[in-house]
């Protein structure tokens, strides 16, 4: 049995997180939340990128992609909180519907 | 204070400060091994062992308690004429006295002064004792004393009472009895019965022989009162007292037992309450 | 049947159900712990995907950076103590809509695309798990990837960093502004 | 589908396996916290020139016993306006972090749990879940000196993270491994490669004298500050004194414990005491060789030969294991608690950049050797 056969239950399970990423990313006020469903999006990508590199064990390209992924949603995670601070600072909101002032 | 200072000497200060302080504890955690003995403040060693665990396991070892320890109570009733003074001085109200008069004669205490008083009850409170030691200063005949006795711990507080008194209860209703005789004697009405309801707002019912001695010796419980001469009979022998001559008493106390002498209406009982 | 298989399916199931929780919770302070359990399903998924150096990452970076700041994000945005923070939801069958039509359209392409026939997949390259003795570590391999090939990725990486963290220090330093409240986490 | 239960039975044994190591080493902390609180006291009591617990059982040895039964006894309070799930799950989180290093650690040859190629970072990594555990007990807590105490907690670990990072890759960077058996492995004995006497090739191989000198430390005398620098971080990471804030009892009664009781509360114990061995134990292994002897070989007196071996492994790591706890409470009962901005100024101005040095020095060493 090789691991083909779990890879598509890797792409399943990356589906499924990349669809209730979305879900939270359309449907959360909260800007936090927003962010959470940002993460699981990166992951459901990750996830796929992993998936794939299992079969290319000398190359690791998948592997490496994955990594520079997880550093860039570290400086996302880091900017985008930054700006959420910043945003309650200065409208006491992190409701990000109700932030569509441009004068703010 | 950090930002004065330079990076490097912030520091060198801090390691040397660290190593000084280790340095400093596992001495003192070496020096474990050693314990100080348990020996009295009278030893010559006593001041001299500043190393080692400091800790006495009490219940197991004590430090001896010098002879001249004050710390629990002691009435030595014998000596006690139940003048009451201890218990008005002291600052908690931890001693109740009652005192019956004494018809038959009583002797003398062990310093010669003349007992009158059948002390009922002579009850100490040690858990509200605060080991001031007025009581045994104002003590006339010294009975009342402070002893090395410091620990006596209970699990009851009503251990913690003191009870003094060498009468039992029944031989207390017979003296009082025999006290009441004598006083209704003289004069027919009595007012108060032999039953010790306090007075509102006294907690301690107590008989207040102290106007008794200083009334028989003072001229105005002479002349004022002649009714009650009766009453003191048995104990009115001598002339003046000599504890008298012994302690200052505050005038401005002595000022309403004495008026209180001078009505013509006996009083055996009166209550005793404690102006402060 | 195999152990594989078994940390596989309770990984799996681990990951989907708290990212479930995630999307469910409208207290954001349990969906980001359910963010942190789906972070972890995957690193386990990751582990079991021979990617061991990445699973570890994963924890380290998710779970201690990114959970962990999103978790004081929330404590820094939130006006009342002693209330769970909330947050309100909008669009809901509209995004129910996106996001299942999304997931329908990736589980049929998965299973249309036939992945297995690809030729580097069927090359013989891929881990057969019960006969093949593990791929060792992935560390060194990593290692020399990315100060070789990939050299001019992880440089792009440590700058983009550099400037990530340099402007989040700067958005999120309190303003110097009239009128603004001081940050208060607890008021 | 016929299989299921052969395959639930062949699934048992390595499980009942896993779960017999695993109950063993959690036996073991379970039994050590009991030792080192009850060392704990003795050492307090000792420095401040006391006595200690003398009369629960013979010299007072079954104080921490009754206080455990104590413990086990009190009733489950939960506060009313706690977070419950986050409050109920948040000791046994902290427990679990800690409790899953131990599955990495070399207790000897052949003896170690999971022989992780990413042991190192593995432990590291699982230091992130304790963080979050305390951040769930403070926040679940629902009191303000609980969640301030889980905040700097959080604070405090995340920024001695950086030090304590740096001064573990300073020695991974000279062992080109993350495994924590095979950097051990490499400061004793059995070491494969030539093996200088304080890393100077001029100087004599000493990699079949073995003892104290194939220790990292010794092997390569920068990884001494490297290596006092991971102890510094150390003992902030495990909230122990003078790192304590977080559960300062001046400023937060007891920071993020403060409402926990009875079985939870033991559990907040373990994994501070726990806590304490494993990062002790990290510091044995990547700094003064794990599980190896200190002892050398001596011509004909083979000293290290004789003492290694799976016993004596043990032996030597939970020496020097709790060589490392002792020195945890003798600085617990020394020095005065920092201050947030000391905290702050210390890791970030004093042992980062020092850690960013030794493993520059690391890398060139490495490089030029």
């Amino acid at each position: 049995m090789g691991s083909a056969a779990y890879l598509n239950g890797y792409l399943v399970i990356g589906a499924l997180l990349f669809a209730l990423g979305l879900f939270a990313v359309l449907t959360r006020r909260n800007a936090i939340g927003v962010l959470m469903g940002v993460e699981l999006m990166l992951n459901a990508a990750n996830l796929n990128l992993v998936a794939f590199s299992q079969f290319d064990p000398y190359r690791l390209g998948g592997q490496v992609a994955a990594l520079l992924v997880i550093v860039l949603a570290v400086c996302e995670a880091a900017v985008a909180l930054a700006i959420v601070l910043n945003l309650y600072d200065r409208l006491q909101t992190v409701n990000v519907d109700e932030v569509d002032n441009l004068r703010a | 204070m950090m930002a004065q200072r330079g990076y490097w000497a912030n520091l060198r200060t801090g390691l040397r400060t660290v190593w000084t302080g280790l340095r400093l504890t596992f001495r003192h955690l070496k020096q474990a091994r050693r314990r100080r003995a348990p020996v009295p403040i009278w030893d010559p060693s006593y001041f001299r062992q500043p190393d080692g665990q400091v800790t006495i396991r009490y219940p197991h070892e004590a430090i001896p308690v010098p002879d001249t320890g004050r710390y629990r109570l002691h009435n030595h009733i014998d000596d006690c004429i139940g003048c009451l003074k201890c218990a008005r001085v002291c600052p908690v109200d931890c001693i109740t006295i009652e005192t019956i008069k004494a018809v038959e004669d009583l002797g003398t205490t062990s310093n010669g002064q003349k007992k009158r008083l059948w002390i009922a009850r002579f009850d100490i409170d040690m858990a509200k004792c605060c080991y001031c030691g007025l009581c045994t200063m104002v003590c006339p005949t010294e009975c009342l004393t402070m002893t090395k006795v410091h620990d006596f711990s209970e699990f009851d507080r009503d251990n913690m009472v003191y009870h003094f008194a060498n009468l039992t209860p029944e031989e207390a209703e017979e003296k009082r009895r025999l006290a009441e005789a004598a006083a209704a004697r003289p004069t027919a009405p009595v007012r108060e019965g032999a039953s010790e309801k306090p007075a509102a707002g006294s907690g301690k019912p107590a008989f207040a022989p102290r106007a008794v001695p200083r009334g028989q010796s003072a001229p105005p419980g002479q002349a004022g009162a002649p009714a009650t001469r009766p009453a003191f009979a048995p104990g009115a022998v001598p002339g003046p007292e000599p504890e008298q001559s012994g302690e200052a008493e505050p005038k401005a106390e002595t000022s309403s037992p004495q008026a209180e002498e001078r009505k013509p209406t006996p009083r055996p009982f009166v209550f005793k309450r404690k102006e402060s | 049947m195999d152990y594989y298989r078994i940390a596989f399916y309770l990984f799996g199931a681990l990951t989907v159900l708290a990212a479930v929780v995630v999307v469910w919770s409208r207290n954001l302070i349990h969906a980001g712990m359910g963010l942190l359990l789906t972070l972890f399903g995957v690193a386990g998924l990751y582990a079991l995907a021979a990617a061991d150096f990445l699973a570890v990452v994963q924890i380290l970076v998710y779970v201690g950076g990114i959970v962990i700041l999103l978790l004081f994000g929330i404590m820094l945005t939130q006006r009342i103590a002693g209330r769970a923070p909330r947050t309100g939801v909008v669009n809901r069958t509209v995004g129910a809509l996106i996001a299942t039509g999304l997931f329908v359209l990736f589980v049929m392409v998965i299973f249309s695309a036939r992945f297995a026939e690809l030729p580097w997949i069927a090359q013989g390259r891929m881990i057969d798990r019960e006969s093949a003795p593990p791929v060792g570590s992935t560390v060194e391999r990593l290692g020399q990837l990315l100060v070789g090939p990939y050299l001019l990725l992880f440089e792009v990486a440590a700058l983009v960093l550099t400037v990530a963290l340099i402007g989040a220090a700067y958005l999120a330093r309190r303003s110097r502004q009239e009128g603004a409240r001081p940050r208060r986490m607890i008021s | 589908m016929g299989s299921g239960m052969e395959f639930f039975i062949a699934l048992l044994g390595p499980v009942l396996g896993v779960m017999f190591v695993a109950l063993l080493v959690a036996s073991f902390i379970a039994l050590y916290t009991l030792a080192a609180v009850y060392a704990e006291r003795k050492v307090s009591a000792f420095i401040q020139d006391r006595v200690g617990p003398l009369e629960t059982g013979p010299r007072g040895l079954l104080q921490t016993v009754a206080d455990i039964l104590k413990l086990l006894l009190k009733e489950d309070i939960v506060p009313r306006m706690a977070d419950k799930p986050l409050w109920v799950v948040a000791p046994f989180v902290v427990f679990s972090a800690v409790f899953v290093g131990y599955a990495v650690m070399p207790f000897g040859p052949e003896l170690v749990a999971a022989n992780l190629n990413v042991g190192v970072l593995f432990i590291t990594a699982f230091a992130a879940f304790e963080v979050a555990g305390l951040l769930l007990a403070g926040w679940g807590s629902n009191n303000k000196y609980a969640l301030y105490g889980a905040v700097r907690s959080v604070a405090q670990v995340i920024s001695y993270e950086i030090p304590a990072g740096l001064a573990v890759l300073s020695v991974v960077l000279l062992a080109g491994t993350l495994n924590l058996q095979e950097i051990v492995l490499q400061q004793g004995i059995g070491a494969s490669g030539p093996r200088h006497l304080f890393g100077l090739p001029f100087l004599p191989d000493v990699s079949a004298l073995g003892g104290l000198f194939t220790w990292n430390v010794l092997a390569y005398p920068h990884l001494l500050i490297a290596f006092a620098i991971y102890f510094i971080a150390s003992l902030a990471e495990v909230n122990r004194a003078p790192f304590d804030i977080p559960e300062a009892e001046s400023e937060l009664v007891a920071g993020y414990h403060t409402e926990y009781g009875g079985i939870k509360f033991a559990f907040f114990y373990l994994a501070e005491y726990g806590g304490m061995l494993l990062v002790g134990l990290i510091g044995a292994v990547l700094f003064l060789g794990g599980w190896h002897s200190p002892l050398p070989n001596l011509g004909p007196v083979r000293l290290a030969d004789w003492t290694t071996g799976p016993i004596w492994g043990i032996f030597w790591l939970l020496l020097k294991g709790f060589a490392a706890v002792f020195v945890h409470m003798w600085a617990r009962w020394t020095l005065p608690r920092l201050r947030v901005d000391q905290l702050m100024y210390l890791c970030w101005k004093v042992l980062t950049p020092f850690a960013v040095a030794m493993v520059v020095v690391s890398a060139f060493w490495a490089s030029w050797r």
